[in-house]
């Protein structure tokens, strides 16, 4: 608790602010009166595009500690000149939600829970499952004798939220692997 | 949920006078009951039960919302008069030198204020801030006068009460060498508890009036009498139940005035009050403890003319009249909570009354404009 | 948009779907321009249009046919645009019969295997009195095993479409030949009247009118009319061909490359473009080349001359060039002028292998794992059942989300898991979630709807596990070729010779420009090594460069990440080229040298766009030009030396062989080179154009978990599917609900699933406001809160009254997310369109009832129950073929519809066959 | 002096912060607004307010968060109406016209109301157009930010205070949750905040929000929070087709007049204006709203009249009282005493 001080009594102010009804700067707090908005604490503001739609509304994403503290519309994009749809808004919590897994998940087969699983060790079962997948179900020639040089053991999906650079690994690897069964959302 | 519990005490809806011509609500307004008792989180933005509505609102949802004023508000508001009416009735004892009733008075007033300050403290959203009361003095604020008003009264009160116990305890309280200061500062504490007696038992009605709340604005012409009155009437009953007959005779009279103040300010206050803001203070629960305030009231008055014969009497019409008055307490402040739940009582008087003005040639001062 | 004078929404819900988007439609508005939203539904759309058409989902081309033939029949369309830029004058081969012919097929049509030959479809050579231009133009497609195959063939084109001989076919300027495209138009259309659009679309003829003055009046010289269509157009069985209908009214306005024209399409997700141009899709690699196909395209050259040969008109006349860069990009050294640049790396398609199709491989233990990246397809996919029982005979699967999406908990707390078709205990799929980084937590690019690439920098570091797909993709091919390292084996060469050694920061984090430079492409050797690509047209077909998407080159021009440009907009014109970059070459309205006339002079002062600037020999105006920016309005082109030299002065359209905006789609389209009114699927209203009831072409997947209400075969005086529904996106949430139902800010918007229904269905059927409903389509049951409102309207139909039923997609059983509810796309069958793949989730048949659905094994037995009383059949809709006379088509003429038999061996698709049904352990117990 | 009633050019003068200050305000111009509730996600995201209600569909169209309150500071409303209606709507709105302006005009000398009208509408078709058959209406509501607020005046401990902008804000350090404000404001706008209204699935052990400021009066800041800095409010930012526009206010009114001409220009009597006039019950609202029916459709009061305006009234009918009470004490001591 601050000490009480009597000349800062907001009844002693009423009397000297001339605000005398109580109304305004008689009655401030100190917290108040220093009150400055998030995104001017922030320490780093990147210039982003919104993760949903694809119209592409540029955003602000302000940060603070290495933790994102608000998200904005950024007023100098010409597509959506600083506005954001109900979705673009809540972008925040999309980052910051409680609700978010942010540990890899594994489920053994027929388990009836899930289970932690170091990262590393995760992408390297998928790389062994991946090439015993992709031997299973290789397919070198057609019935007429025509090279198909593929597998069909191995399927992904998604595409359409992630990055183009993303999505050129993806092609790029599956394409390389045989692995043809691509699709996204395009065609949902 | 609250509202459903509400729901079960509401009798079947009276017809409503309607304002003609106007059609009803397109795909699922106005008129249409919807059951959705599931819905709504507090208390304010529940889904009302408005049935058969011909005039247009937003789903039959609330417009305005009822303060956050439960159960220790309504005893508040009680103990409050009672402690503002024995103020004085202690300060004319006092002065009468009617040591007896003058014991009583401050002895219901102490216990009065001692009840009234924590039903008010527990009330807060933020209990632990109730200091944060007198940081202003603001004479726009019925809330913040009554603040200094029960402080000043309460600590009058407390110092009278201390004199009082003192004596009747044969100056065994540990008070030593303050004893003197105590009895020197016991005059002008009765007079500060006399003075602000008064103010204390009608300020609550300001403070219900001072509100957009339909019952308690539109009553805000007769709520301070009916409240005064109630006070009244409270602190002569408890004074009477507590005081030998003899000695009690201010007590039934101020009890006796009460009743008459209470039910003529009553009916005085629905009578300038639209139909729509005064039918909470008849009909459902607020209606019935009303009507029993009132008989109660009644009782207790006759009692009062009996009483100087009987101390049996004089007990029961005392309780009756302190009964009396906390009902009607509880029956404005429920009046009001209901008032708000149905927007016809907000939107209907308040179009009837911009159309009452428009009609005598006042048309600069309506919140629409078309232009 | 905001320049256009009247823009017509139609298929699309922009202001629910695409907010921000619509401010430009609000603003336009502002400015005095009409807005006209045509739509089943009256939506936030409607609510700010001047007016709101309602109309019968899957009608569209009947009104826009209908259009089309008001503009012709009167001749209100705009002539000089249209002679100049169209190929209305092309004259083609008499061999062509068109669908008034036909009974509602074109030429060409083979009911065995339920697909067109378009052979007869082509120009006429010029001299060659109605024969076919160049029969050579079709060799490698005709009676090849792809065309058979009918493989996504929309796509497989890239955007222009397979190649055509020359560029110079037989025409007739005087639009008098009735061979001529613009005479055949004339009569395609001439039973599309607006009493025709009364009776198949419930549209009366004074909307029908308003609409019609609404587009004339806002068309010409002076004026623009702007298209807006989302998914309402393409998530239908012919979707393709209802924007096609929409674009050819466009061209006939002129306005297609001019300001405030055009057609939008309005995409739904972040990069959804992006993912098209460097594609996670099947038939294509980067930039619109096709995947080759086995048989079809052996060898390289073989394989770039299906899309483009070196002579012809236009820029794809380079796509040998385009495939040499990436495969350069992709194998680098390994990729030799010898070796054909490692084209032999490719895999080869043989049949469409998308996701249905892989779904049904599942089904059949033919799939061992399966990536989700960033997708739900248990909530976002048709037929969400048989998506979850699809994953459970997968060996592993692995999802990366940011939370528990259902795609991840199906096995664990799915419908099956409910109603005790599944048990977590016998499911063997092996489960990895792998938590992502978001938009915020890496840095890379999105490409938005009108192709704008736009650079995102990072914000923060990914929290605990969550890593960005690039550093998981780049770190799993990194221990897959270190796992692979010293095999001798040829199969795996592929991985082996791959580039990819991208730099890596200290945490592991591969370096997004690095990619993005690739896919930009550099000089490989020359003075310039190393040097990024300053565009497409430095690319070169010795292997001297490399490119992994030619139609991105550019973006990475001068070493600078032309993407991540930020100029703020109000500090530019209103292109703004200096915010992010748009392909191809920053150019941000495509085809822009048709906001010209013929001479290079504006239309009109009010919209001018480009200009040929006589002085400078140049084309000028505030947009990059979409056209060789030094050749003269009446360059005749150099028609022998192909490519951007053989374009004329006039030819507008690039990337068009011809050069020319397509009235009529000579190669392309699987389904017919007119768009044409068929019903859908399961409609069971006899269409009103032509005894072909359905699109003759649609790809259906026969499986007991996929029945088709019965439609037009069904039993008349028991309708057990009377309604139609259609889904789609409220604005509060996004798609399948991984990003919207997990925030409780938008949760508590939205949250509840809900059905719209009109005053009258709920009246029919005893559904109160704001009850529950249960609605029941051939596959499953779910229950929404019906919202009983007047903003849907029951249309009258042919004489009968039609009930629509709108279904938003969002909501799937879980208990992760903050609101959970049924799934709808569980109601929808997997019926595809033939050249693109979509499903069809906008007319659907259903039934509907007060109440909530049965809990349990009871609800899977009420939709059998409902499937018995129908009397469906594996086949039952299967049909393709109605019209009674098809010349062609005699020997099935006689099938009795009712008789539910099997046509299933006119497909060649890998299907799930019914008798493998008792091989799954999940299989629907049949009765 | 301060006022309780009556017109008042600067509210913000009143409370001591002198002239320096331009009064901001917002203009919702609900002709435009196309219901996506960014305002609403935009407002709870930047003041970190808790979700609202338990989850259900409310039964009002689209709207699921029913009306302004503790959590909810923008509130889109959504009415579906039929062409009768629109018709009465249509012509409620000519009645208004033809009341025509005040005789004495307003006396805050913000805007000349109509002089608008006089403004070149040349071009403009200004036939009334055809009555549609359907419409659906879509309005953020928000804090009136009234010229004369009833919850500041009310409240006891000064944490409702008037800003250098002329807005009303609680500071959430200093209310003790005593809830006089919520029956001083004749909209229903401002409301204590309660445990009770947050995530009501935590059994299903679901993550819960943090909810600050518990058991205080909450309510739209106008973002004072960013206006201190030069920054607009955060829902007037996101609005996709500025429906919500922001700025001094004296130019927000200005602007709603041009609007309402323009759209009276155009046949659409129904347009008009709430807040604009300073001799209306709460002195003229700092927020300012161009509606296309009557206030009582979209749940907003038709005359709203801030209760502190009758206060001295109310005091001398106390004083009366008191006065009553005395004497009838007195008497009672006298007539005792026999």
């Amino acid at each position: 608790m601050p000490r009480f001080s009597f000349l800062e009594w907001p009844v002693v102010r009423q009397l000297r602010d001339g605000d005398v009804l109580g109304r305004g700067t008689s009655v401030t707090s100190k917290r108040t009166r220093s009150i400055t908005p998030r995104t001017a604490e922030a320490d780093h503001v990147a210039h982003s595009v919104c993760p949903y739609c694809a119209v592409g509304c540029g955003q602000l994403v302000y940060s603070k500690d290495g933790k994102v503290t608000q998200i904005e519309g950024d007023p100098a994009s010409p597509i959506s000149r600083g506005r954001l749809c109900p979705k673009g808004s809540a972008s925040e919590q999309l980052v910051n939600s409680p609700r978010r897994i942010t540990t890899v998940r594994y489920r053994r087969p027929y388990g009836t829970e899930w289970e932690d699983l170091n990262r590393d060790t995760a992408i390297d079962m998928i790389a062994d499952r991946f090439l015993e997948a992709r031997r299973n179900h290789w397919e070198d020639v057609d019935d007429k004798g025509h090279a198909l040089r593929r597998t069909m053991g191995i399927a992904s999906l998604g595409g359409a939220t992630i990055d183009n650079e993303e999505n050129y690994l993806a092609k790029k690897l599956f394409t390389a692997a045989g692995a043809i069964q691509m699709e996204n959302q395009a065609r949902i | 949920m609250t509202h459903s519990e509400y729901d079960e005490y509401r009798p079947p809806e009276p017809p409503r006078r309607r304002r003609g011509g106007r059609g009803a609500g397109p795909g699922g307004k106005g008129k249409r009951r919807r059951d959705l008792t599931e819905s709504g989180g507090d208390g304010s933005r529940e889904m009302a039960m408005v049935e058969d509505v011909e005039f247009e609102s937003y789903y039959g949802r609330p417009v305005v919302k009822a303060p956050p004023w439960e159960t220790p508000i309504g005893i508040y508001l009680f103990v409050g008069g009672l402690a503002g009416a024995s103020g004085l009735l202690q300060a004319g004892a006092a002065l009468t030198g009617n040591t007896e009733l003058r014991r009583s008075a401050r002895l219901v007033a102490i216990a009065a204020v001692g009840v009234g300050t924590p039903a008010l403290v527990i009330d807060l959203g933020r209990p632990e801030r109730f200091l944060h009361m007198m940081r202003v003095f603001k004479v726009s604020s019925p809330m913040s006068l009554g603040t200094w008003i029960l402080s000043s009264y309460a600590s009058g009160a407390a110092m009278t009460a201390a004199n009082e116990v003192d004596r009747l305890t044969g100056e065994r309280l540990p008070f030593g060498p303050l004893r003197p200061l105590l009895r020197l500062a016991e005059g002008p504490s009765a007079v500060l508890q006399g003075v602000m007696g008064a103010p204390l038992a009608a300020y609550t009605a300001v403070l219900l009036g001072d509100t957009a709340v339909p019952t308690w604005n539109a009553a805000r012409h007769g709520l301070p009498f009916v409240f005064v009155s109630s006070a009244s009437l409270a602190a002569g009953g408890m004074a009477m139940a507590l005081t030998s007959q003899k000695n009690a005779g201010p007590a039934r009279l101020l009890a006796a005035a009460g009743v008459i103040g209470d039910i003529v300010g009553m009916h005085f206050t629905k009578s300038r009050m639209h139909p729509l803001e005064s039918e909470p203070l008849e009909e459902g629960t607020p209606g019935k403890l009303l009507t029993w305030a009132e008989r109660l009231a009644v009782a207790g008055g006759i009692g009062t003319l009996l009483a100087r014969r009987s101390r049996t009497v004089a007990v029961a019409s005392g309780l009756a009249l302190a009964g009396a008055s906390a009902l009607t307490r509880f029956g404005v402040l429920h009046a009001g909570h209901e008032s708000v739940k149905d927007p016809r009582r907000v939107m209907i008087p308040q179009k009837d009354r911009l159309e009452k003005r428009r009609a005598a040639g006042i048309t600069d001062d309506s919140i629409t404009t078309g232009w | 948009m905001a320049n256009a004078d009247c823009i017509i929404i139609q298929g699309s819900n922009m202001a629910e779907a695409h907010p921000v988007g619509f401010q430009w439609v609000m603003e336009a508005k502002s400015r005095g321009a009409t807005i006209i939203h045509v739509d089943p539904r009256f939506t936030r759309t409607s609510a700010n249009a001047h007016k709101h058409i309602p109309t019968r989902a899957g009608s569209d081309v009947v009104l826009l046919g209908a259009l089309i033939n008001h503009v012709l029949s009167n001749d209100l369309y705009f002539k000089d645009y249209v002679l100049a830029y169209t190929n209305a004058s092309t004259i083609i081969s008499e061999e062509f019969l068109d669908t008034e012919d036909l009974e509602g097929l074109f030429s060409g049509y083979d009911p065995e295997t339920g697909t067109y030959d378009p052979a007869s479809w082509a120009y006429s050579a010029p001299g060659e009195d109605g024969k076919v231009a160049d029969a050579s133009a079709f060799e490698g497609q005709e009676g090849s095993h792809w065309t058979a195959g009918r493989a996504g063939a929309g796509e497989a084109f890239g955007s222009g479409g397979p190649p055509l001989e020359h560029g110079i076919p037989a025409r007739d300027e005087t639009l008098q030949d009735p061979r001529t495209v613009l005479q055949i138009l004339k009569r395609h259309y001439s039973r599309y009247t607006p009493e025709m659009v009364t009776e198949a679309c419930g549209i009366s003829r004074a909307d029908f009118d308003y609409l019609a003055r609404a587009l004339v009046e806002n068309s010409g010289r002076e004026r623009t009319t702007c298209f807006a269509y989302a998914v309402g157009w393409t998530q239908h069985v012919g979707g393709a061909q209802f924007i096609r209908t929409a674009a050819m009214l466009q061209l006939l306005m002129g306005n297609v490359g001019r300001p405030g024209s055009g057609i939008m399409a309005l995409r739904g997700h972040a990069t959804i473009q992006g993912s098209t141009d460097i594609p996670t899709l099947f038939n294509l690699l980067p930039g619109y080349l096709p995947m080759p196909k086995a048989g079809a395209h052996d060898d390289f050259q073989t394989y770039a001359d299906s899309i483009g040969r070196k002579e012809q008109k236009g820029f794809w006349a380079e796509s040998r060039t385009y495939a040499v860069n990436l495969l350069k990009a992709w194998w680098g050294e390994h990729a030799t002028a010898e070796n054909d640049f490692a084209f032999d790396y490719l895999p080869r398609l043989d049949g469409p292998a998308g996701t249905y199709q892989t779904l049904m491989r599942m089904l059949d233990d033919g799939v061992d794992g399966y990536f989700l990246l960033g997708q739900n397809p248990a909530v976002g996919s048709a037929n969400g059942r048989m998506q979850r029982l699809g994953m459970s005979h997968l060996k592993w699967m692995v999802v990366r989300d940011f939370s528990m999406i259902e795609s991840a908990t199906w096995w664990k707390e799915g419908p099956e898991i409910d109603s005790g078709e599944l048990r977590t205990e016998d499911i063997g799929t092996e489960m990895f979630f792998l938590p992502a980084a978001n938009h915020t937590e890496k840095a890379g690019s999105f490409t938005q709807t009108q192709r704008l690439v736009q650079w995102r920098e990072k914000a923060v570091d990914p929290p605990g596990d969550a890593q960005s797909e690039l550093e998981f993709l780049y770190e799993l091919g990194h221990r897959i070729r270190e796992k692979l390292r010293g095999s001798t084996d040829p199969r795996d060469r592929p991985l082996l010779d791959l580039t990819w050694d991208y730099p890596v920061d200290e945490e592991g984090e591969v370096d997004p420009e690095a990619v993005i430079a690739e896919i930009n492409g550099r000089h490989e050797t020359g003075p310039k090594v190393g040097q990024p690509l300053s565009g497409y047209t430095e690319m070169a077909d010795d292997g001297s460069t490399s490119g992994g998407c030619w139609i991105y080159a550019g973006v990475y021009a001068d070493g600078i990440n032309q993407a991540a440009r930020k100029k703020p907009g109000y500090e530019q014109d209103e292109f703004a080229h200096e915010w992010g970059w748009a392909w191809p070459m920053n150019r941000r309205i495509l085809y822009n040298r048709a906001s010209a006339d013929a001479d290079g002079k504006p239309w009109s002062e009010r919209k001018k766009l480009l200009w040929w600037d006589e002085t400078a020999e140049k084309w000028a105006g505030p947009d990059v030009p979409d056209f060789p920016a030094d050749k003269a309005p009446h360059d005749p082109g150099d028609v022998e030396a192909g490519g951007a030299k053989g374009l004329a002065g006039n030819d507008a359209f690039v990337m068009q062989s011809d050069g020319r905006g397509w009235l009529f789609a000579p190669t392309g389209l699987v389904d017919g080179p007119l768009p044409t009114h068929y019903e859908p699927v399961d409609s069971s209203i006899p269409n009103p154009l032509y005894p072909q009831q359905a699109n003759p072409t649609r790809e259906f997947i026969q499986d007991r978990d996929n029945l088709n209400a019965p439609g037009m075969t069904g039993d008349a005086r028991e309708e057990v599917y009377p309604y139609y529904f259609s889904t789609y996106r409220v604005t509060e949430h996004h798609t399948a609900g991984g990003m919207s139902r997990w925030l409780p800010y938008l949760a508590e918007l939205q949250p509840q699933l809900f059905c719209e229904i009109s005053p009258e269905l709920a009246a029919e059927v005893g559904i109160e406001p704001y009850g529950w409903a249960t609605i029941i389509s051939p596959r499953a049951a779910i229950e929404a809160i019906a919202l009983v409102t007047e903003r849907m309207t029951p249309l009258t139909i042919s004489g009968r009254t039609v009930h629509q039923i709108g279904l938003p997609y969002h909501w799937a059983q879980g208990t992760h997310a903050v609101v959970e509810g049924d799934s709808v796309n569980d109601l929808i069958a997997m019926n595809l369109d033939a050249n693109t793949q979509i499903q069809n989730s906008k007319v659907t048949a259903c039934a509907i009832r007060p109440g909530r659905r049965p809990r349990g094994a009871a609800r899977q037995e009420l939709v059998e129950e409902l499937q018995r009383r129908a009397g469906l059949q594996l086949d039952t809709g299967d049909q393709l073929l109605t019209a009674p006379d098809f010349p062609e088509g005699t020997e099935r003429q006689d099938i009795d519809l009712q008789s539910g038999e099997s046509i299933e061996e006119t497909f060649d698709l890998p299907r799930h066959e019914s008798g493998g049904e008792d091989q799954r352990t999940t299989g629907t117990e049949e009765d | 002096m301060g006022l309780l009633s009556g017109p008042e050019e600067n509210p913000a003068a009143d409370s001591g912060w002198g002239h320096d200050h331009a009064r901001k305000g917002f203009f919702t111009d609900t002709s435009i607004c196309i219901g996506c509730k960014a305002c609403e996600v935009a407002c709870k995201e930047w003041n970190r307010n808790p979700q609202d209600g338990d989850l259900k569909i409310l039964g009002s169209s689209y709207d699921n968060t029913g009306s302004l309150g503790a959590n909810t500071w923008r509130h889109v409303a959504f009415v579906e109406q039929k062409k009768d209606r629109i018709e009465e709507a249509r012509e409620s709105g000519r009645k208004l016209v033809s009341l025509g302006m005040p005789t004495i005009g307003p006396r805050s000398g913000a805007a000349a109301p109509g002089g608008r009208a006089g403004e070149d509408f040349t071009g403009v078709d200004t036939t009334p157009p055809d009555t549609p058959e359907f419409r659906w209406l879509m309005s953020s509501d928000v804090c009136k930010h009234c010229t004369h607020a009833g919850c500041l005046d009310v409240c006891p401990t000064g944490a409702l205070f008037r800003t250098e902008f002329g807005t009303v804000v609680v500071q959430s350090d200093i209310c003790n949750g005593c809830g006089t404000c919520v029956g001083g404001c004749p909209f229903g706008v401002i409301e204590r905040r309660d445990d009770g209204t947050v995530s009501p699935k935590e059994d299903r052990g679901r993550v819960q929000q943090e909810v600050p400021n518990k058991g205080t009066a909450n309510k739209c800041t106008l973002c004072y929070d960013r206006l201190v800095e030069g920054e607009e409010p955060a829902c007037a930012k996101t609005c996709p087709t500025t429906s919500i526009k922001f700025g001094d206010r004296s130019d927000m009114v200005e602007q709603a007049h041009e609007r309402v001409a323009q759209l009276h220009a155009q046949g659409m009597t129904e347009a008009r204006l709430y807040g604009a006039n300073p001799e209306d019950g709460v002195g003229g609202t700092g927020s300012v709203f161009l509606l296309l029916d009557e206030p009582e459709v979209y749940g907003l009061p038709p005359d709203p009249q801030v209760p502190t305006a009758d206060l001295p009234h109310m005091y001398r009918t106390a004083a009366v009282a008191m006065g009553g009470m005395l004497v009838a004490t007195a008497l009672a001591f006298l007539g005792g005493r026999r």
